[in-house]
Order: structure tokens, then C-alpha cells, then sequence
């Protein structure tokens, strides 16, 4: 009883390999980051692009994706987390708690942080469906609230200091702080500059000791969140229940689930970098992740993710927070007078987003 | 009476200080395609909605093989094997044909870490199960926003039927169908039916009823007017209880009867 | 006794926090009812506004920063005619009198700045950079202005967010764009002073480039000890909590009030002082 | 020829890669209604929306009179005469129904800066309007995300028809319909037609727009097959023709022709 | 041939006024402002609710409320302004610079500072509208690129500066002052102080010497809204652009005029608060606004307001500025300690958010 109809179709004209890269909410934003990139390739200090003037600006870069690419994620399902900034504050504050005034080994610290993040996350989460508010006011409040206690604990913990120190020492010989802190492939650019491929400084030591592991976090992240949203059915439920909650739950995708775990995801994320600063730093205070909530929504936006949900990438918020990084760091580089840094700033996301958008309309022929 | 899959009964809904449904009373036994029929606004998308979990009835009971039962949302009627196509379609826009295809039991492959969406058998599967239903995808990977108003329905009954279980139920499925289409979803239900599914068939055209009804329950303004049994009520008959009892307008006549 | 404290700072603020303490030393040790209030950023007109409702709830005292005679003006003045008594700390020592406050607790914020700046000429300063996380704090800005003035050479503001990580990346920026930069002066010492240490060390050039602060935190103080930084300027903050409150307590029980104004600062934390503040630095107390 | 109000000429439209329009030329004359008929995906929607100033042809012309024309926008084909209930019926769904209705037409009352939306005159005449078609609304007030399917096709149709000016253009009207509503809106076309309006009319339902089609056009991927006279063809041929031609499913002989 | 249907509807229940009256957007707020003001007339020390004590929140709030109006009837129209913060910074330089540097007189100076705003606006929505991309993004550009505008403009018109003072002087004897700054009906309030009415000073000046002027600007303004949009074409329009644009403009809703018109409305609203803060502080610095779009869009999404766009009010926003306002200011009269402001702050928002949906919900008896 099936009707056969032709297989091929005369209405389908040929198109370029290009166009079909192009129209990948991904890649678009590659020519945002081109353009940047060409930007301060003509006006910037060639110390910009050396080795380690490239880890310098991929450094801020990858710890502003580590939370872009959660809070993408989320953007896709729908929702909004604004309190990430805050949650960089406060993971600190109970890492530091743990391993300094527990003096908890790593191992035990970094679970029991995550942990709690999570936790946070479920309560936002929850709210949000429960009540039916918009998640912006909801985790908007939870900006406050959780920049608040961190403040409390903070001063609880110290005896009244906004800084708590220490955390270094304490996580010194850990075995697991290499893989939050510090630098990867000492050995290889140890040997790298011995033979003379990568610069040293006057007393041999290579000028980039090695791979910061946040970028490393950073690479990895973006690749296992474009595996699950293209990849798996999770995915599928991502894309779903952003485009459009009611319809997916129609045709029964668990929407109240997948948004609950995007909120812990984003969470966790923004406790992830909170280890990772902390671990670096070596202490941790009230004012850590000021305002990096937007920052993070700000990188996702370049990288083509629709405020409105049910659209989006993951690589496309990695090309955003390395847009956003190599901007703002770029600027020091350059002869421009510092005092117009925001105006500069401001132009240039501008140029990256509409010169990226209309690279992809011309390709893909919308009108 | 025991042998239905599903039985409502005296289903009530109110929102807010409307009177959606004031007491229906409706079921479905395998093999049957029952049509529910009945004016604009008669709460038949509401019923519906009911029967398949998006909405919480006011008052009324639900029993799923003469077990009274309540379902917390559509997953819970998905499980209990009720697969329906909404008047509204419950497609997103943005996604492509395969993924919304797919959307909440997508096929797998590989296992434990690895175990992942496997495209190319969606992909194939979605083109299949289309041109079954007479259309011919340009790709799957179209996003259903751009798809025609007739395509984007077709995918929500193919999605349907592939998945069905035991409960079909299908809101004006054919309204926006060319003649093609509509014949093949006809002898969809029909084949459907034949494989002992129970069918819910929402439709406005008595002829569509008619051809694959076997029984036809009518509601006017929240109210079920009555049952009949196929071969015991004319077209016309049943035209006249569709349109609530009151006189057509007078193009009537040229129509030649039924619309 | 009732008394209100009113300032520009935030109470996360690290500096601000520890001014907080001492207020809180105060009421502790008089057992005076004092609360501390701020604007949740730098916000004259929302300072006012918190002023005006202090006044209202007519205290013993009030304590207010004045880091903008104009906007703040007409709040104070209204204290003052509803017969509080009024002690300017931290900003405003110039026209903390006319406002009609009893007294002005600090420094001023340009001096110290020009005192820093001078001290890193004298270490052999050429080029700096003034690392401003907040540029438009006029209390931050008058720091760079000071600085530039007491420095000579030439001085660039560099403008930042206050997040650490950026902090630490746009200094090494500064320091490979422009080779010849042998200072670098922070506004904060554990926001901007300890990056701006971590990245001069990371270029391998400590000891070449000078590294001073404003304000104090353990983690700098300990670079300073430890000679990979110059030196942290002090106004002991702590006391511009403390003693307005205490001076007020002792005004509301027996009428007493010094004659003069006190100034808290500046007041240079260099190599061979700095081990004995960390661990008050610690607690939040310098 | 030259009496026709709107006649579009070798329309092409290609959205990306897709061709959804190749060269379809049609014309409505005044006091005509002329049936758009065709598959599913065919390009009628498409088609229409190029007519209404919603879509800018690839390629082709428009003329308006004879006098060739552009549409920057749905306003400059609106200011042409040109009224439409498109597909997907262009209403707001949190909005109330008397808003949507007079969405970007409001009538005022007062003058100068005491010009206000004339609330009470706009609730009367939806009301009315839609009564008209067979609905009885609840409350103008009620917001028309919360109507029927059936209810808010009615709101669009009596929309277009309540603005109407020279050139009515339906897309898929009916197919939400239910009996009663459906033969009012057939008549209303009729009667619009015979105050010399020239009528679009696009449907699946054969026997629909033989009721009140005047000439017929089919359109099939993309491509104009050919247009009829009323009276030069029968239904079996039209049905043939939009099917594109192809054999029905089995079922067709059990719907007697016409589906 | 008009078929007859039955006038009377036996499928409508009838429905309580309060049903009726909870239902509009405009007052399920007030539900918030109730649970609010409860809180601390139990909390709070008694002046609060003096009538100094209520000028004292009413002032912030009519402030805020200033702007949180424009971006209500912004966000209804299905757009974001995050620049309207710095444009209180922009708006107030330029008004300086015309009335001190320019030595300008009012009637020329505000009108022009407001045309500047309006420019501003234009271009915000002319960038939003011709690229296709969200407001988000382009008035995001815009909050650094004005931010930083303002910086280099008051350190040009200073010497070098960030602020820019005098402006009481410049303005003091200018017959429309009193419109812009002080207090309106100072003559009845003496006149009440004297007959014992309301509090005064020891020195016989009446605590409240009038009602700030800002606070009738933003009654004023809430009223303007509400009819514009409740009562005109215009707000129709505005309503419907923001609901769905694409069915708008399909139905011939001018979509770009109404957009550009509301970024317009946005900024002026937003150079309006600076006027009146400039003329009442005397000066202005570059940090003025900061992160005052936010609190406006928080105040507009308390008061009810979508943030996908076509449905909310200027009412709402209205109540929403009081809660926000009152919760701020009232922390001052409590006795918490202003460590816990923020977790007091993202309680409270919370608090009111979730009480005014529940009861809503509960009245209009959705599920
Ligand atoms: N969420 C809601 N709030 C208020 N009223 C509603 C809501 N949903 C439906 N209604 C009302 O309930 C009645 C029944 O609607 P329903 O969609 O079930 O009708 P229907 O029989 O499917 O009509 P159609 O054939 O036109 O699709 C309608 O009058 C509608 O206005
Ligand atoms: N924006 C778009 N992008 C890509 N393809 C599109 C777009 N809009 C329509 N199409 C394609 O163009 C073809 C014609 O669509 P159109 O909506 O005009 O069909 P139709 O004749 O109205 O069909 P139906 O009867 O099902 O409503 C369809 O195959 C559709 O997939
Ligand atoms: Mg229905
Ligand atoms: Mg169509």
C-alpha cells in the first residue's frame, strides 16, 4: 500500500560544502573569532601570538568556557543560571573550608564540593518547575543569596577575614592537584625548550612551562558537551524541552529531569572552576566570580545560542569565550589608550556577532 | 464493557471559570476505531488531552483495563501504551524531522559510556515511515519549522503509528492532509486497527468517519450526546448531531449533504 | 547607644571588611548597638539614600564615608541640623569640617597615593602601571591620580575587571607589550596585588619589577616578606572603625570629643614588617 | 487578462537550497474565487505568502492592476487590498481575542491625545463578527491561546473577511472546522464573491472547493499543472490531479470517490 | 443565513471579583508588596513606616521605578535594553557637560540630553532590528560602549577626573529646576509642620520637607504607561510585537517602528532618572547606574512581566519597583547584620515572587 514517490528530488539544489559548515549553529561563530583574531593580528604587539602570550589570553578564555559551556547547555534546555558567578564564590569557599579547616584530602574535598554545588543546582532546579517563575528570577535570587553566605562562611571561617588562605599548602602534595592546578606536559616543554623549539627564559626554564590544565578542562568539556547534545538521546531531550517544554513533554521526554540535571551541569561547572582557582591561587575570597554569569551567557550568545532556548552548541560557546577572552586581554597589547576599554570592548563583541551573522545568512541564503 | 483497553468516565474539567468537559464518559476496545466527533469547542482536544495524561481531569475516573488508574503526565500514558497525535502536533520547530521523530525514544547504539544516538538508523527509519504516509522527504535533517503545514502533520502520525502500542489516538489527524495523504492515514488506522490496536479518531469530516469508524460518539459543549454503532446511523444522520442539532447555513445544498 | 555607620564599601570588600571588624571591636567593648551599612556597589545616590534612612532613625551618632562632597553634602548636612553627631572616615578629611562633622578618621586616599608613588620612584621606578579594578570609584581613581603624581615617570592606568585570573593575564599583557615597565601598582592587595606577584613571577621577572599594593592581605604581605614584592600601604582601617565608634559611645555617655582630626595612614609595609602583620592580616584585622 | 486584480507571473522562490516555488504564474479577477489546489508541500502556503507580502520571490513579477508592483512588507500588500488568514493563522496567543482581531487596525475613539483604543465598540463587533460564523465566544477577554483549534481559525477568517478589501486570500480555512462552522464560512465566501471581492481559496477538500471555486488551479512541486473552469471538470478528475496523479491507497473505493 | 447561537453561556461558572481582579498582570503583584510590607512592619524599627521613614524608600524606588517602567513596556514589546544602566552614566555626562562646561540653561540642556538618549535608542533598535540579532547582545555592546564613552568624556570635560561637579551651582536659580530636583509642595508640608501634623526638626523645619519630585515623575510615568498600553492602538501594538512579531507584522502591525519606538522610550526614561539624580546630587561620576538594568528588569519581572515578551505591565513594574526598593532600604531599619543583606535580598525577592504566582495561580485556578 505505500505510494512510491521518487527518491530523488528535483527541488534540492546542490550546495557548497561551505554552506552546509556555515549553517552548523557551531561554526558560525569561527568567523566571528577570525575576524577578532585578524583584528589584533594587525594592531596588537606580536608578543600577542607568541607561545606564551597565546596561553595568556587561552588561560581567562578556558575558565570563562568552563562555566560558558554549562551555561549553554543549559540556554539550549531553556533556562537561564545566573547564579554561576556566585557559585564560583561559594564552591571556593566550601572547598576551602573543607581542605583547609578539615584539612580533607582532595580525593574526599572535591566530591563533597561538587557535591554540593549540585545540590544547589537541584534547588534552583526544583524551583523553577515547581513555582513556574522564570528561571532568571529564580536563580537570580540565588545570585544573592549564595554571594551572601559566602561572605558569612568566609568570615565564620577565617575569624572575620573576607580571604581565606592556605590552600595551597594544603593541597601541596596531593596527588590529585596536578589535575586541577598548574601546568600539563612539563616534561615535553621542558625537552621543547632544551632543544631550543619553544623560548626560554635567560636561565633555561621554558617562558610556558606547559599546558595550564584549565585549558585542557576547557578542550574536554566542549568536546563531551557536543558529544551529548548531537550525540546521545540525553541530547535529543536538551534540544527538546528548550525548543519547547510543553511539546516535548507531549511526547514524553522527562523535561522537569533534563532541566533539573542541566542546573546541576551548570553547577557543578562553575564549582569546577571554583576548585581550579582556587587551587591556583591558593586562596579564595567574597568577590571571586563577580558578575562571570554574564560573561558566561555573554560567550554563548557569540557563540550562537538562542536566549529564547532550543538552539545552540556547545563549540559554539568555546569559539565565544575564546572571542571574549582574546578581547578582553587583547586590548593591553595594543597602543589604544586604556581608558577606552569598554568602548573597545563593547565594538568588538558587536563586530564578532554581527559580522558572524551575516557570514552565516549570506551562506545559507536566508533573506 | 470489560474488554476495553481504557474507559473515562465522567470526566470533568474546568479551567478556571470555563467549563471545558461536564461529565464524558468514553472508551476504546482493541480493534475498534472509535470516532469522537462534535462542533468547534465541544472539548474534544480537551478529552483527549485527558485521556493521554497532558491534563488532570476535575473530577472523573480513569481506568486502564478496568483498573482505575491516574496518569501524572503523558509519560505515564505513554507507558500504559497510549500514543497520541495532538491537534497542536507537539513538534518543535527548530529541530529536524529525525529528532523530533524520535523525540523521547530515540535509538541506541553502543553501550555504557559509548551508547549513543544512532542517526543513521533514525534518519532511515523517519524517511521509511514518511514515505509510507506518501510524502518524500527532501532530508531528514530538515528542521520540521520549515516543512509544509500537511508534511508537519504527516510526521506527527507516522511518529504515532510507529510507535503506537495499544491505544491510538489521532486530533483531526487529517485536516490538514492533501488527498493522498489522507487516503493513506485512512488505511493506516485501518491496518492499525486490524493489528488489534484501539484507535481514537478526532474528525470534522463525517465522510473520513464514516470509512473507518466503527463507532462514533458525539460531544456538544462538554456533554456526550450519545454512541452509535457503524450501520446504524446515516451520514446525514450523523452530520445533523455533529453540528449540534441546529440548521446549516443554506449554501447547504450545493454541498450535496455531507461536508 | 545607638550608632549607624554608613560607607562607600562594600562589606565583601576586603578592605571595607576589616574597617567592618573594627566597628564591630567597638561595639563589642562599649556596648554601644551599632550597624554598619553600604550600597551594594559604588552608588552615591543610593549612599544618600541610606544616609537619610539612618538619620531617620535618629542614632547617638553617625559615621559616614565622604567620597563625594556634592552628593552626599545635603544628607550629612541633614544629620547634622536633626542634631546627630557626625565623624567622617576614609574619604572626604578636606571638607569633612564644613559638612559639619566633629571630626575626620583616615587618609587621604591621593596622599597615599603620592606617598607610594614617590617610594617606588625612590626604588627606581621609571615606568609604572596602576592596576584599577573598579575604574570610576572616585576613591580608586584618586589612588592612580596620587600615584601618578608622586611616581613622575609615566604612569598608564590599566582598567580591569576584579576577577583575579584577568588581573593576572592583562598585567602579563602590559609587562610583554611594553618591556620597559619596571612598577606596578595595585588598588587591592589580594584582588589585584597577588595576581599582578603571580604574573611578574611567571614572566621571571621578579626583583626587575616592583610590585606594591594598597591595603593588605596575607597572601601579599607574605610576598612581601619574602622579597617578591616591594611593599603594601597601610591606613590601618581597622581604626576607622573603631575609633569614630568608640569616640561616639564616650560623646553620648560623658560629652567627650578629641579636638582634632586623626589620620590612620599612610603608613608603608615593607620587607621587615610585613611577617609580623600576616596573621593579623589573616583575621582580618589590618 | 488585463481585468484581473493581482496577477503574479513566473513566481520563483528558493529558500537556501530548497525550491520551493519554479515558476507559478495565477490571477484572481473580482468577484471570482479561485481554488489553489495541491499536494501537500506543494508550495501553495509559499505561494500565498509571496501574494500577501510576507515572502520576497527569487524571481517574477507582481502586478496590480496591470501595474507592476514590489511588497516591501504585509503592510504594503495589506494597503493593496489584499486580506489574508494565512496557515498558521498569524495570532498572538496571550493576547485576547478582540486584540488580535483588530491587531493593527484598531479602531479609536477621542481625539489628540485622548485618541484611545475603542474597547467597547472592538468587543462588540469580534462578538458579533464571530456569531456570525457560528461561534459564540465566552468573553472577548479570553485570551486566544486558550480557544480551540477551530474557534481560532474562525477568529482569523472572520478577521480577513471583517477587513476584507479586494483580494481574500484563505489558506486552508476549513480544515479545522466543524460542520456548521465550515458551511458558514463556504457561504460567507459566496457572499463576499458576489459583492465583487476576488477570492483565494485553497483547500484538500475537493467537494469544498467545488462548492464555491469559480476557476481552479493545481499547483504540484513547485509548478502550476494547469488551471480549470467550473463546470470543465468533475470531481474525480480535480482529486486525480491533486494527488498529483498517482493511484490512491486501496481504501479510496470504501470513500466513494471524494474524499 | 447568520446561524443563531444561545447569547448566555451555561459553561462559564461565575467568578469572584478578586478572581477577576488577580488575574490582570497590574496587581498580582500587589500580593508581593502585601507579604513585604508585613515582613517589616514586624521586622523593622517603627520609623520606617513614618512618613519620612516611607519618603525614604519611595525615593530609591520611584528611581528605580523610572527606569524599571520603560524596560517593562521594553520587554513587552520582546526586547532587552541592558545599556539603560550605563545610560544613566552617558545621559548624566552629557547633561553636565551642556550645563556646566556649555553653561547651557535647563530648557536647553534637557531636551537635548534627551534627544541624545533617544539617539541612542534609535540605534539600538535599528542594530537589533536590521541584523536580526538578539537585543540582548546589541545593548549588551552597548552598556561597555557607553560605559566607556562616559569615562573618557568626563575625563576630558575635567582634566582628567572621573567626576564632574558643580552641578547645583550651574543650575540653582533656573526657573524648571524645581520640576527636576528637591521636593514638590514644600509650602503645604511647612505649613503642615507648623500646625503639628507632621514631624519636625528641633529647629521647627518640617522631617519631610515636600514629596521628592521623582516620586510624582514616576506615578506619573506608571499612569502614561498604563494608558498607553492598555488604552491605545499604540499598546496594542506593543503587545502584539512582542508576542509573536512575525504573526504581527503578517497582520500588519508596523513591527520596527513600535521596537525602535520602545528602545527610544527605554533610553529617555533612562537619561530622565539622570537628570533628576545629577540635579539633585549636585555631580556625577562614571560608576552612576551601575548595574541598574538589572535592577530594572528585576523590578519589571516581579511586577509580572514575561521576559519572552507580550504579556506584563507598567503597573506591574510599578509595584515591582516599591518591593524591590523596600526590601533594599528596609535591611537599614532591621536589625540584621549587613553581612546576611544578600542572602536577606535573594530571600525576600524570592519570597515575593514565589507568594504573588502561588496566590495568582490559586485564584485564577490554573493547575
Ligand atoms: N487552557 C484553557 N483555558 C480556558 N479555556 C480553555 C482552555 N483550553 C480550552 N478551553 C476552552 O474549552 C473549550 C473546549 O476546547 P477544545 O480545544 O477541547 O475544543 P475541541 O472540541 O477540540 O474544538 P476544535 O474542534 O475546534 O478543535 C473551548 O471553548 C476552549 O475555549
Ligand atoms: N523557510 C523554509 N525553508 C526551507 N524550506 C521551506 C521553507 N518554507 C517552506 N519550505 C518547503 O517548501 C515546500 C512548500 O511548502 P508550502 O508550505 O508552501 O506547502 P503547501 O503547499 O502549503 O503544503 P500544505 O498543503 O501541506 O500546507 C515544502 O516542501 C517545505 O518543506
Ligand atoms: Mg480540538
Ligand atoms: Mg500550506
Amino acid at each position: 500500500m505505500p505510494v512510491d514517490t521518487p527518491l530523488t528530488d528535483e527541488r534540492i539544489r546542490t550546495e557548497s560544502w561551505v554552506a552546509r559548515l556555515m549553517k552548523r549553529p557551531e561554526l558560525g561563530s569561527i568567523a566571528g573569532l577570525i575576524l577578532v583574531t585578524v583584528f589584533f593580528l594587525i594592531t596588537a604587539n606580536s608578543a600577542m601570538f607568541t607561545l606564551s602570550g597565546i596561553m595568556n589570553f587561552l588561560s581567562p578564555a578556558a575558565q570563562l568556557g568552563i562555566l560558558a559551556i554549562g551555561a549553554a547547555m543549559l540556554m539550549i534546555g531553556g533556562e537561564f543560571d545566573l547564579s554561576i558567578g556566585s557559585m564560583v564564590a561559594f564552591a571556593g569557599m566550601i572547598f576551602g573550608a573543607l581542605v583547609v579547616n578539615l584539612g580533607l584530602p582532595l580525593i574526599v574535598a572535591i566530591p563533597l564540593t561538587l557535591a554540593v554545588a549540585a545540590l544547589v543546582g537541584v534547588v534552583n532546579g526544583q524551583l523553577t518547575i515547581r513555582t513556574g517563575l522564570p528561571s532568571f528570577i529564580v536563580t537570580l535570587a540565588f545570585l544573592f543569596i549564595l554571594r551572601g553566605l559566602t561572605l558569612v562562611g568566609l568570615k565564620a571561617l577565617t575569624g572575620g577575614s573576607t580571604q581565606l588562605r592556605g590552600l595551597r599548602e594544603a593541597t601541596a602534595g596531593d596527588m590529585l592537584a596536578p589535575f586541577f592546578s598548574g601546568e600539563a606536559f612539563k616534561g615535553l616543554f621542558a625537552a621543547l625548550a632544551r632543544s631550543g623549539v619553544i623560548d626560554t627564559f635567560p636561565n633555561g626554564t621554558p617562558k610556558v612551562p606547559g599546558i595550564p590544565v584549565e585549558i585542557l578542562w576547557f578542550v574536554g568539556l566542549a568536546l563531551a558537551a557536543t558529544w551529548v547534545l548531537l550525540r546521545t538521546p540525553a541530547g535529543n531531550w536538551i534540544f527538546a524541552s528548550g525548543g519547547d517544554a510543553n511539546a516535548a513533554a507531549n511526547a514524553g521526554v522527562p523535561v522537569r529531569k533534563v532541566k533539573t540535571a542541566l542546573f546541576m551541569v551548570t553547577a557543578v561547572c562553575a564549582a569546577l572552576l571554583a576548585i581550579m582557582q582556587v587551587m591556583d591561587a591558593g586562596s579564595t575570597d567574597a568577590r571571586r566570580g563577580f558578575q562571570k554569569e554574564f560573561e558566561g551567557i555573554i560567550a554563548a550568545v557569540i557563540g550562537g545560542c538562542l536566549l529564547t532556548g532550543g538552539y545552540g552548541s556547545a563549540i559554539g560557546a568555546f569559539f565565544g569565550s575564546i572571542i571574549f577572552g582574546m578581547v578582553v586581554i587583547g586590548l593591553t597589547y595594543t597602543q589604544i589608550d586604556q581608558d577606552w576599554f569598554q568602548v573597545f570592548l563593547g565594538g568588538m563583541l558587536l563586530l564578532a556577532v554581527v559580522f558572524n551573522n551575516a557570514i552565516r545568512k549570506r551562506v545559507t541564503g536566508e533573506r | 464493557m470489560t474488554d476495553a483497553i481504557i474507559r473515562l468516565e465522567e470526566i470533568r474539567k474546568h479551567f478556571g471559570n470555563v467549563i471545558a468537559l461536564n461529565g464524558v464518559t468514553f472508551d476504546v476496545r482493541p480493534g475498534e476505531c472509535h470516532c469522537l466527533l462534535g462542533d468547534n469547542g465541544a472539548g474534544k482536544s480537551t478529552f483527549i488531552k485527558t485521556m493521554s495524561g497532558v491534563l488532570k481531569p476535575t473530577e472523573g475516573r480513569i481506568l486502564i483495563d478496568g483498573k482505575e488508574t491516574t496518569f501524572s503526565g503523558p509519560r505515564d500514558a505513554q507507558d500504559a501504551g497510549i500514543a497520541t497525535v495532538f491537534q497542536d502536533l507537539a513538534m518543535i520547530p527548530l529541530m529536524s524531522v529525525t529528532r523530533n521523530f524520535f523525540m523521547g525514544r530515540e535509538p541506541t547504539k553502543g553501550r555504557g559510556l559509548f551508547k549513543r544516538f544512532d542517526h543513521r538508523r533514525a534518519n532511515e527509519i523517519c524517511v521509511e515511515e514518511m514515505r509510507k504516509m506518501g510524502i518524500n522527504l527532501r532530508g531528514p535533517d530538515q528542521a520540521v519549522g520549515t516543512l509544509s503545514g500537511g508534511e508537519r502533520q504527516t510526521v506527527a502520525i507516522a511518529r504515532a503509528v510507529h510507535f503506537g502500542a495499544r491505544v491510538l489516538i489521532l486530533d483531526e489527524p487529517t485536516s490538514a492532509l492533501g488527498v493522498r495523504q489522507t487516503s493513506n492515514v485512512l488505511s493506516t488506522i485501518d491496518r492499525v486497527r486490524r493489528q488489534g490496536v484501539g484507535v481514537v479518531f478526532i474528525s470534522h469530516n463525517v465522510r473520513h468517519a464514516l470509512a473507518v469508524g466503527d463507532r462514533f460518539t458525539v460531544l456538544n459543549r462538554g456533554q456526550t450526546l450519545g454512541t452509535a454503532v457503524r450501520g446504524q446511523i446515516s451520514a446525514a444522520e450523523l452530520q445533523d448531531l455533529m453540528a449540534g442539532g441546529q440548521e446549516l447555513a443554506e449554501l447547504e445544498g450545493s454541498l450535496g449533504g455531507t461536508i | 547607644t545607638d550608632i549607624v555607620v554608613v560607607a562607600h564599601g562594600q562589606a565583601n570588600d576586603p578592605f571595607w571588611s576589616v574597617v567592618k571588624n573594627g566597628v564591630e571591636y567597638a561595639a563589642q567593648r562599649t556596648g554601644a548597638h551599632v550597624e554598619y551599612r553600604s550600597p551594594e556597589t559604588f552608588d552615591m545616590v543610593a549612599m544618600s539614600q541610606l544616609i537619610d534612612a539612618a538619620v531617620n532613625q535618629h542614632p547617638d551618632g553617625l559615621v559616614v564615608s565622604i567620597p563625594d562632597a556634592d552628593a552626599l553634602g545635603p544628607s550629612i548636612e541633614r544629620a547634622v541640623a536633626a542634631g546627630i553627631p557626625v565623624i567622617s572616615i576614609n574619604a572626604g578629611s578636606d571638607v569633612s569640617k564644613k559638612l559639619g562633622a566633629l571630626l575626620h578618621v583616615g587618609q587621604d586616599e591621593k596622599d597615599a597615593g603620592r606617598t607610594a608613588g614617590e617610594k617606588l620612584r625612590e626604588m627606581g621606578g621609571k615606568k609604572g602601571i596602576c592596576i584599577n579594578q573598579e575604574v570610576g570609584n572616585v576613591s580608586l581613581d584618586q589612588r592612580c591620580a596620587g600615584f601618578a603624581e608622586g611616581f613622575g615617570g609615566e604612569a598608564k592606568v590599566v582598567p580591569t575587571s576584579s576577577d583575579p585570573t584577568e588581573i593576572e593575564a592583562k598585567v602579563r599583557a602590559a609587562l610583554e607589550a611594553d618591556p620597559a615597565i619596571d612598577t606596578v601598582m595595585a588598588l587591592n592587595a589580594s584582588v589585584a596585588g597577588e595576581p599582578a606577584v603571580a604574573a611578574v613571577k611567571a614572566m621571571g621577572k621578579t626583583g626587575s619589577v616592583n610590585v606594591a599594593t594598597f591595603d593588605l592581605s596575607a597572601g601579599f604581605l607574605e610576598s612581601v616578606a619574602q622579597g617578591d614584592a616591594a611593599f603594601a600601604i597601610d591606613q590601618q582601617q581597622f581604626l576607622q572603625g573603631y575609633l569614630p565608634v568608640d569616640f561616639l559611645a564616650l560623646h553620648a555617655e560623658y560629652g567627650l570629643m578629641p579636638g582634632g582630626n586623626v589620620p590612620s595612614g599612610p603608613n608603608l609595609i615593607t620587607k621587615d614588617k610585613a611577617a609580623q602583620v600576616v596573621e593579623l592580616s589573616a583575621k582580618g584585622i589590618r
